[in-house]
């Protein structure tokens, strides 16, 4: 316990504790607006939407961490609901059980893919993610025309989404811890995370230590494809039904969350409880703005502002000297 | 110069082809023998909408009656980028088309594209989101009418005004616009007191959900709501946010008129406009008219497939074992076109 | 007076305090060399002449003005012209920009990219490059050909004070006596040299003046000669000296089956069939001329170089390593020491501790999961063992010296107890103290029984160290010499393929070119 | 002879972009039913030109390891602002002109100074600057709409005689009056020597903030030429997001397409002018052969996805397994 404490303690860094605390500010600012904004309903509502763009994300973190960076998200997003959703109709009540893994493997697919070609093609992610994103929308393209497939989401996916479980806690926030959790406990305590933080920071340096480098890389592609797909049954779930266009809204948001965290773009440094806090701004940010009643315009401009006034705060790079 | 013949009448076919308004100018193009080749230039695929546009103006070009009469329908899909379509409608004239239906990206963007047709003799057809122009047949849909639609059903049922929850679709569109204007316009006019908060929703039920539930969560209560994309989102978003069921004016979605059936009895009083894809069909319809040498409005009103509560029937108004996505109000009568939910996307695993 | 004076130079890292009360005196037309350990000091007090590093406290003069530098920039407009240790060359920039990267000539406001070769050329010859192209991408050099360019570069700028920090380090014999000749001119052209180097043969060629360095304070300064080695060593160390090398073993190991054996190993043009054999308890070096596939070789062995012919016996048994993963498996337990530790040995942001574990973490886990315990564990054994100086394992390994950096690499490989390593010029920029202690350590290995293979750019280490020696020349063996025949002599000639007759010249020609 | 070889090597990716795209555009003409003609080049010109433009202006800040994630938004900006400004007689019009390219050098230089002084990660900086660009294109046009002096922009668009796309020349221009004088000049070569290494730059005196901000702005100023020459070919401005977001990414396409590294510090604007081409002609490809709608954007992602996967063939060269790893 202590040692949990402990550790905990070592593992926060400034750029982690600011971040908390720009969350504070954005919802005192909020609740200037509407002291509704820090109703514990609004809040729980805030977490529980939190909790889909907290699963991409951490998908998004370990491909950074790497070094490399995944732009496939929206269709793998889109992807995760649409053919969970469908396999949910096919059998009746088993697709209901098996819908959610099956997303999910097509995500992984997916993942395995973008891995694949940046692994051992050598290809820049931002490219392969690229492309794989368009053949992924191609796939839903011909799958919704060809198939005319069911889009409504199970039962499971549904609990899992919008149900509550005890105190009250959407079940979405317990969904987000548990990835949380494991994906902490992957990047902190197993030889997988020390080759990506590894990777991140000396590709070389990891190969001659004779680490399975590629065979890493690939897995951490699959990983980030099957947790977007993951998001994506969540928001299936969310919205009781799956559409073409659920994943366009998580890309740039997911990158921004990463960095807002304090992990570096360019690789090897981070720690997911940032990514926690960036998730968490960007969505409150979002909401709230969404609620003001101003020009889109307006919202588009403060949304930037507020972003680089944060990074300002605490997202700086050390001078090259 | 070149292009369309501006003629007195009569209207071809008044009752398919039903002019914007009276001031509309009728159009005829110079006969050409059938039979034709017919290009869709479409922009943007990846929704079901345009999926289902697709399916149907396929299904439309291969029935027997409209089969005779091309020699070749082909369809292209440019994406979001206007320039990509622009060219693509410019290489279909080069191709020596005789007639081009588009779905345009931006309404403004075809000035010059529009000239060339013209000088080409080739007849352009816009629908759905149609050209800002006098030079090319447009199969509109009345957007700011769609809009004073919604607004007229709550203003009669909601007895004293109140406050109004409105979904807008994507900035910058000029559907959006339109839509947005219709509703406040009809709001002002009904003398009573109206409180409007307005969320923009993208046209995307997932989007529309999550702004629906903030708006609710700080704004605890509305009385009317209405939302032109996204429906069934908001409506998911009601439910889980416990929020009553109240009057709402909204767009086509099965998933929706599904929701309005379902809860009809607990308050969920809706209005459902708008037209399906099936439009693309009139669109097709009028460019084989014209290309034929009859006389068409430059402008054409579409009739809005509208139903209200109570009177919404499975099989006819919603499928109930048809996906949310799948847009209704497919059945244009005045124009023969009458596309069932199986004709467009059930039996097709049939023609892949 | 001093024509470049510092006096009392402060400068803190964070809790390290890298120079403390510092001060040099620098004279035109002499050679000025900085001796000290690793971590002494040395860089960072020409870092700040070259204004790349702020000074705490402390006053620089040059020629009776005070003056400060603001940047690398402002240091060059002064005159003084650094060659680092860590290279400054840019990687994707061709040799001829490199050179001529700060102030290129230039016709209507462009870059005169004849001008510049023809700058690029001259100055490459100056510094004993004729043979690079350049045209050619600096990243496609090997190491040594860098320092070539790093050095070509600095005398571009036609500067007045030039410092060398390690700028050698990679060079063999031949080539760092290029360097000396073009350094002897310049200073007779009046320039002031600063040189720093860990190798004392250099030092003795080269320096009129030496400073000494300890803990970030100049300890010493004499005039060059005036002290013995050991004098010089302990000056720097601070301790008692005892001699460099350890007591080789009288017997050479019988013949066993060697540990490791190659046979007709070829690969592209660079490898030509090379054979050799290392017994366990054997310490066997590899010598020549840098660049002559002494690096291929190691790589070839690790399983790094695709498409290598020949045969590779572990134990006898044939094996195929076609990875470093194969290779560092418990069945033929291979490590490999690599040439640029900052790229390719340490992930220089990573903590100590995870930079030591990182090759070892196979054995460290269970199903993939760390066993932190074990880890510690480990990496407190081997801390102790090497001697590592570092305040706090889970600081960066980059923010250790360079002698301490090397150390961690070495340890992270002996913590997967290897029974064959293979070293790549290790000693590179370590101080004679840390020498010393790597010396014993490989003999230490070897009596355990490891066989060790080591490439050296150092002759002096190939003599003390190994019991057999392979000379190699454009990519085969040219010599094999054993024991006794191992002498400066015999390395410098089989190094230029120098059959016996001519000999003589050859070694003159090695020392004097 | 092995001069040669380091000449050659020099350019090798542009050259090999250019070839690549040439084998393209053979198959899309001879497949094409109006065949080889003055028409079809110009129509294919001019989408090419546009998104060559935008993706210049990717490629110069790739240069210096960075990445822009605005220039789509940059592009839509000035867009909206030329269908407002670029209009009327012939001095109003050099006005507009003048005002679109500064501003558009001006939402440049803003994420340069960002990324410089305030030390930001580009990526991320040109996230938050991209939704204020698109947030004052918005501004600029609620709904799309607003004209463009014609006679410009169909001289532009149009051909020259002999029927040579007048957007091609166009083009050429800038490539000849920007990109040139950039790559031979010194803050041009300090932005390759930034991207190679910005530490080595730093101790070897290279002035490498200048050049980060002369990049950036050098970036925002061919974006909104690309902005610019949007408003000849539609008439008109649009706030559109997506499209915004579209151009970006598929800069992003073109500059890798183009030999261009992502890692900064190699690479040419040339070679992202054919990769932005190439991306075109995939694109056009769809026209030529009879694919089943439903089934075009599958196709189009498949030869994307075998288009970039086609530089892999290098790998089978590499015989030094370290070569694999940056
Ligand atoms: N930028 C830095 N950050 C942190 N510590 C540093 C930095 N630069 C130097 N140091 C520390 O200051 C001390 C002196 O380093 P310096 O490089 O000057 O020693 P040195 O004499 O050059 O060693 P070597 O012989 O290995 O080159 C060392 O302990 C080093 O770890
Ligand atoms: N900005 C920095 N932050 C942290 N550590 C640094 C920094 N700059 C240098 N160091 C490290 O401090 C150590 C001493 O600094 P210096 O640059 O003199 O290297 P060094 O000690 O001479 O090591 P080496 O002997 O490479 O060959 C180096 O190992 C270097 O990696
Ligand atoms: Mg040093
Ligand atoms: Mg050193």
């Amino acid at each position: 316990m202590s040692r949990l404490a402990r550790s905990l303690v070592r593992h926060i860094d400034p750029a982690v504790a600011i971040a908390f605390g720009c969350i504070a500010a954005l919802l005192f600012l909020g609740s200037l607006y509407s002291t509704s904004f820090v109703s514990p309903a609004f809040l729980l509502q805030q977490l529980k939407v939190a909790s889909f763009l907290g699963v991409i994300a951490t998908g998004a973190m370990i491909v950074i961490l790497l070094g490399q960076i995944d732009l496939s998200v929206p269709w793998v997003v889109a992807v995760g609901g649409m053919m969970s959703t469908a396999v949910a109709s096919w059998w009746g009540p088993v697709g209901g059980i098996i819908a959610i893994p099956f997303g999910i493997l097509c995500g992984v697919a997916l993942g395995l893919v973008s891995g694949f070609g940046v692994a051992y093609l050598r290809i820049p992610s931002m490219i392969v993610t690229l492309a794989v994103n368009a053949v992924a929308q191609g796939l839903m393209v011909v799958h919704t025309g060809g198939f005319s497939p069911q889009d409504a989401s199970s039962q499971a996916m549904r609990f899992l989404a919008t149900g509550n479980s005890l105190l009250g806690i959407p079940n979405a926030l317990l969904v987000w811890g548990v990835v949380g959790a494991a994906a902490t406990f992957l990047l902190s305590r197993t030889t997988f995370g020390r080759a990506v933080y590894g990777i991140g920071n000396s590709e070389r340096a990891v190969y001659l230590s004779g680490v399975k480098l590629q065979r890493v890389v690939l897995l951490a592609f699959a990983l980030s494809g099957g947790l977007s797909a993951f998001g994506g049954v969540l928001l299936a779930g969310y919205a009781s039904k799956a559409a073409q266009g659920m994943g366009d809204a998580y890309l740039l948001p997911s990158i921004a969350a990463v960095v807002l965290g304090g992990t570096s773009i360019l690789g090897g440094r981070g720690n997911y409880l940032g990514t926690v806090a960036g998730v968490i701004l960007i969505t409150l940010l979002q909401s709230i703005l969404s609620v003001m009643q101003i020009e889109e315009s307006g919202r588009q401009i403060i949304y930037g502002v507020v972003i680089i006034l944060m990074l300002l705060l605490y997202g700086r790079e050390g001078l090259v000297h | 110069a070149a292009g369309p013949k501006i003629v007195a009448g009569p209207n071809s076919d008044p009752k398919c082809f039903a002019p914007w308004t009276d001031s509309v100018k009728l159009f005829q193009f110079t006969q050409k023998k059938g039979p034709y080749r017919i290009a869709l230039a479409n922009g943007f695929i990846a929704n079901t909408w345009r999926i289902q546009m697709i399916k149907t103006a396929k299904a439309y070009a291969s029935q027997p009656d409209v089969a005779t009469k091309l020699k070749e329908f082909k369809v292209v899909s440019t994406g979001e980028d206007v320039a990509a379509q622009i060219a693509a409608v410019n290489n279909f004239i080069d191709s020596g088309y005789d007639a081009i239906v588009v779905n345009a990206q931006n309404p403004t963007a075809f000035k010059p594209v529009i000239k060339r047709a013209n000088d080409a003799g080739v007849v352009l057809v816009a629908f759905d989101n149609t050209l800002d122009t006098e030079d090319a047949i447009n199969v509109n849909v009345d957007q700011k009418g769609l809009g004073e639609y919604w607004a007229d059903w709550l203003v009669k049922n909601i007895p004293n005004g109140g406050k109004i929850l409105e979904v807008r679709g994507v900035s910058g569109t000029s559907v959006d616009r339109d839509r947005h204007d219709g509703i406040q316009g009809v709001l002002k006019a009904s003398g009573k007191k109206w409180d409007t908060v307005e969320v923009i929703g993208k046209w995307d039920d997932p989007t529309a959900q999550k702004v629906t539930a903030d708006a609710i969560a700080v704004h605890k209560h509305f009385d009317g709501v209405t939302a032109q994309g996204g429906d069934t989102g908001v409506v998911q978003a009601i439910i889980d946010a416990k929020h009553p069921f109240v009057p709402f004016g909204g767009e086509t979605e099965n998933g929706f008129r599904k929701f309005c059936a379902k809860y009809s009895a607990d308050g969920l009083k809706c209005a459902s406009g708008g037209t399906g894809p099936a439009q693309v069909a009139v669109a097709i319809k009028t460019a084989i008219a014209a290309l034929e040498g009859n006389v068409v409005p430059q402008s054409i009103k579409l009739p809005l497939a509208r139903v209200e509560d109570p009177n919404f029937k499975d099989g006819q108004d919603f499928y109930s074992e048809q996906s949310d996505n799948f847009f209704v109000g497919n059945a244009f009568p005045t124009c023969g076109i009458n596309f069932t939910a199986q004709e467009i996307m059930g039996q097709s695993e049939a023609n892949q | 007076m001093a024509f470049f004076e510092m006096k009392g130079v402060f400068k803190h890292f964070g809790g390290v305090s890298a120079l403390q009360n510092a001060s040099l005196n620098v004279e035109a037309g002499r050679v000025h060399a900085i001796l000290g350990e690793n971590g002494a000091g040395k860089s960072t007090l020409i870092k700040i002449m070259a204004g790349v590093v702020m000074p705490d406290e402390g006053r620089m003069i040059m020629e009776g003005r005070e003056v400060q530098f603001a940047s690398p920039a402002s240091a060059n407009q002064a005159g003084i012209a650094c060659i680092f240790q860590e290279l400054s060359l840019l990687p994707d920039l061709s040799v001829a920009d490199n050179i001529a990267i700060s102030n290129p000539p230039k016709r209507f406001g462009l870059i005169d990219r004849r001008a510049q070769r023809r700058i690029a050329e001259e100055a490459l010859a100056r510094a004993g490059g004729q043979d690079i192209h350049p045209l050619t991408p600096v990243k496609d050099l090997p190491l040594s050909r860098r320092q070539i360019v790093e050095i070509a570069k600095a005398l571009a700028r036609s500067p007045r004070i030039l410092i060398l920090d390690e700028a050698t380090s990679a060079l063999a014999a031949a080539d760092v006596d290029k360097i000396y000749t073009v350094l002897k001119r310049l200073r007779s052209e009046g320039l002031a040299l600063l040189y720093i180097s860990h190798r004392m043969q250099e030092i003795a060629e080269l320096a009129d003046e030496c400073t000494v360095f300890r803990n970030g304070r100049n300890v010493a300064t004499y005039k060059a000669g005036t002290k013995s080695d050991n004098e010089v060593v302990e000056l720097m160390i601070g301790r008692e000296y005892s001699h460099v090398f350890p007591p080789k073993p009288s017997v050479v190991p019988s013949e066993r089956t060697p540990v490791l054996e190659a046979r007709e190993l070829s690969w592209t043009n660079r490898l030509k069939n090379i054979s050799l054999k290392v017994n366990a308890g054997e310490v066997v070096g590899l010598g020549g001329l840098d660049g002559q596939g002494q690096r291929e070789l190691l790589l070839a062995l690790f399983g790094v170089l695709r498409g290598v012919s020949g045969e590779i016996s572990i134990d006898g048994k044939h094996e195929s390593v076609t990875s470093p993963h194969l290779a560092k498996s418990p069945g033929i337990g291979m490590a490999l020491i690599p040439e640029d530790r900052k790229t390719e040995g340490l992930m220089l942001p990573m903590s100590v501790r995870h930079n030591l574990s990182f090759a070892a973490l196979g054995r460290l886990s269970r199903l993939g999961v760390i066993d932190r315990a074990s880890e510690d564990a480990a990496v407190d054994d081997v801390i102790h063992l090497l001697s590592i100086r570092t305040d706090g394992t889970n600081n960066p390994v980059g923010a250790l010296s360079g002698g301490n950096q090397q150390k961690v690499l070495i340890a992270k490989w002996l913590m997967v107890t290897p029974r064959i390593i293979l070293l790549n010029d290790p000693t590179r920029g370590i101080d004679v103290g840390t020498k010393q202690e790597l010396y014993q350590l490989l003999r230490k290995l070897a009596d355990s029984g490891a066989a060790i293979l080591f490439y050296s750019t150092d002759y002096a280490e190939l003599i003390g160290c190994c019991d057999r020696v392979l000379v190699l020349y454009d990519g085969a063996v040219k010599q094999e010499l054993i024991g006794p025949d191992i002498t400066e002599h015999a390395l410098v000639s089989s190094a230029l393929n120098i059959t016996s007759k001519t000999e003589e010249a050859g070694a003159k020609l090695a020392i004097g070119a | 002879m092995n001069e040669w070889r380091y000449r050659i090597g020099e350019h090798r990716q542009t050259l090999l972009a250019f070839i690549v795209f040439l084998l393209m555009f053979v198959i899309y003409v001879s497949n094409h039913p109006a065949g080889f003609n003055a028409n079809v080049v110009t129509t294919a010109a001019n989408k090419g030109v546009l998104l060559a433009l935008v993706a210049m202006a990717q490629t110069i800040v790739v240069l210096t390891a960075g990445i822009d994630l605005s220039v789509g938004m940059v592009f839509i900006l000035t867009n909206c602002l030329a269908s407002w400004i670029v209009v009327g007689s012939l001095g109003m019009t050099a006005l507009g002109v003048i005002g679109v390219l500064l501003t558009g050098s001006l939402c440049g230089a803003l994420n340069g100074l960002i990324v410089i002084y305030g030390r930001l990660q580009p990526i991320v900086t040109t996230i938050a600057t991209g939704a204020i660009y698109f947030g004052l294109a918005l501004a600029l046009r609620p709904v799309p709409g607003g004209d463009v002096n014609s006679t410009l922009a169909d001289s532009l668009t149009g051909q020259l005689p002999g029927g040579i796309p007048a957007s091609l020349v166009a083009l050429f221009i800038v490539v000849l009056v920007i990109w040139v004088p950039f790559r031979r000049s010194e803050i041009g070569r300090a932005v390759y020597a930034a991207g190679s290494s910005e530490i080595a730059a730093y101790m070897s005196g290279v002035p490498i903030r200048r050049a980060k901000l002369v990049a950036y702005s050098l970036s925002g100023l061919l974006a909104s030429m690309g902005g610019l020459f949007l408003t000849f070919i539609t008439y008109s401005g649009e706030a559109s997001a997506a499209n915004g977001g579209t151009y970006t990414l598929y800069s992003i396409a073109a500059v890798v397409l183009g030999g261009v590294s992502l890692f900064g510090g190699a690479g040419s604007a040339i070679g992202a002018i054919f990769g932005a081409l190439m991306f075109r002609t995939i694109g056009d490809l769809l026209f030529v052969f009879d694919l089943e709608p439903l089934w075009q954007p599958l196709f189009q992602g498949i030869v994307l996805l075998v288009a970039v996967s086609l530089g892999s063939v290098r790998l089978f060269r590499i015989r030094n397994r370290l070569d694999l790893f940056g």
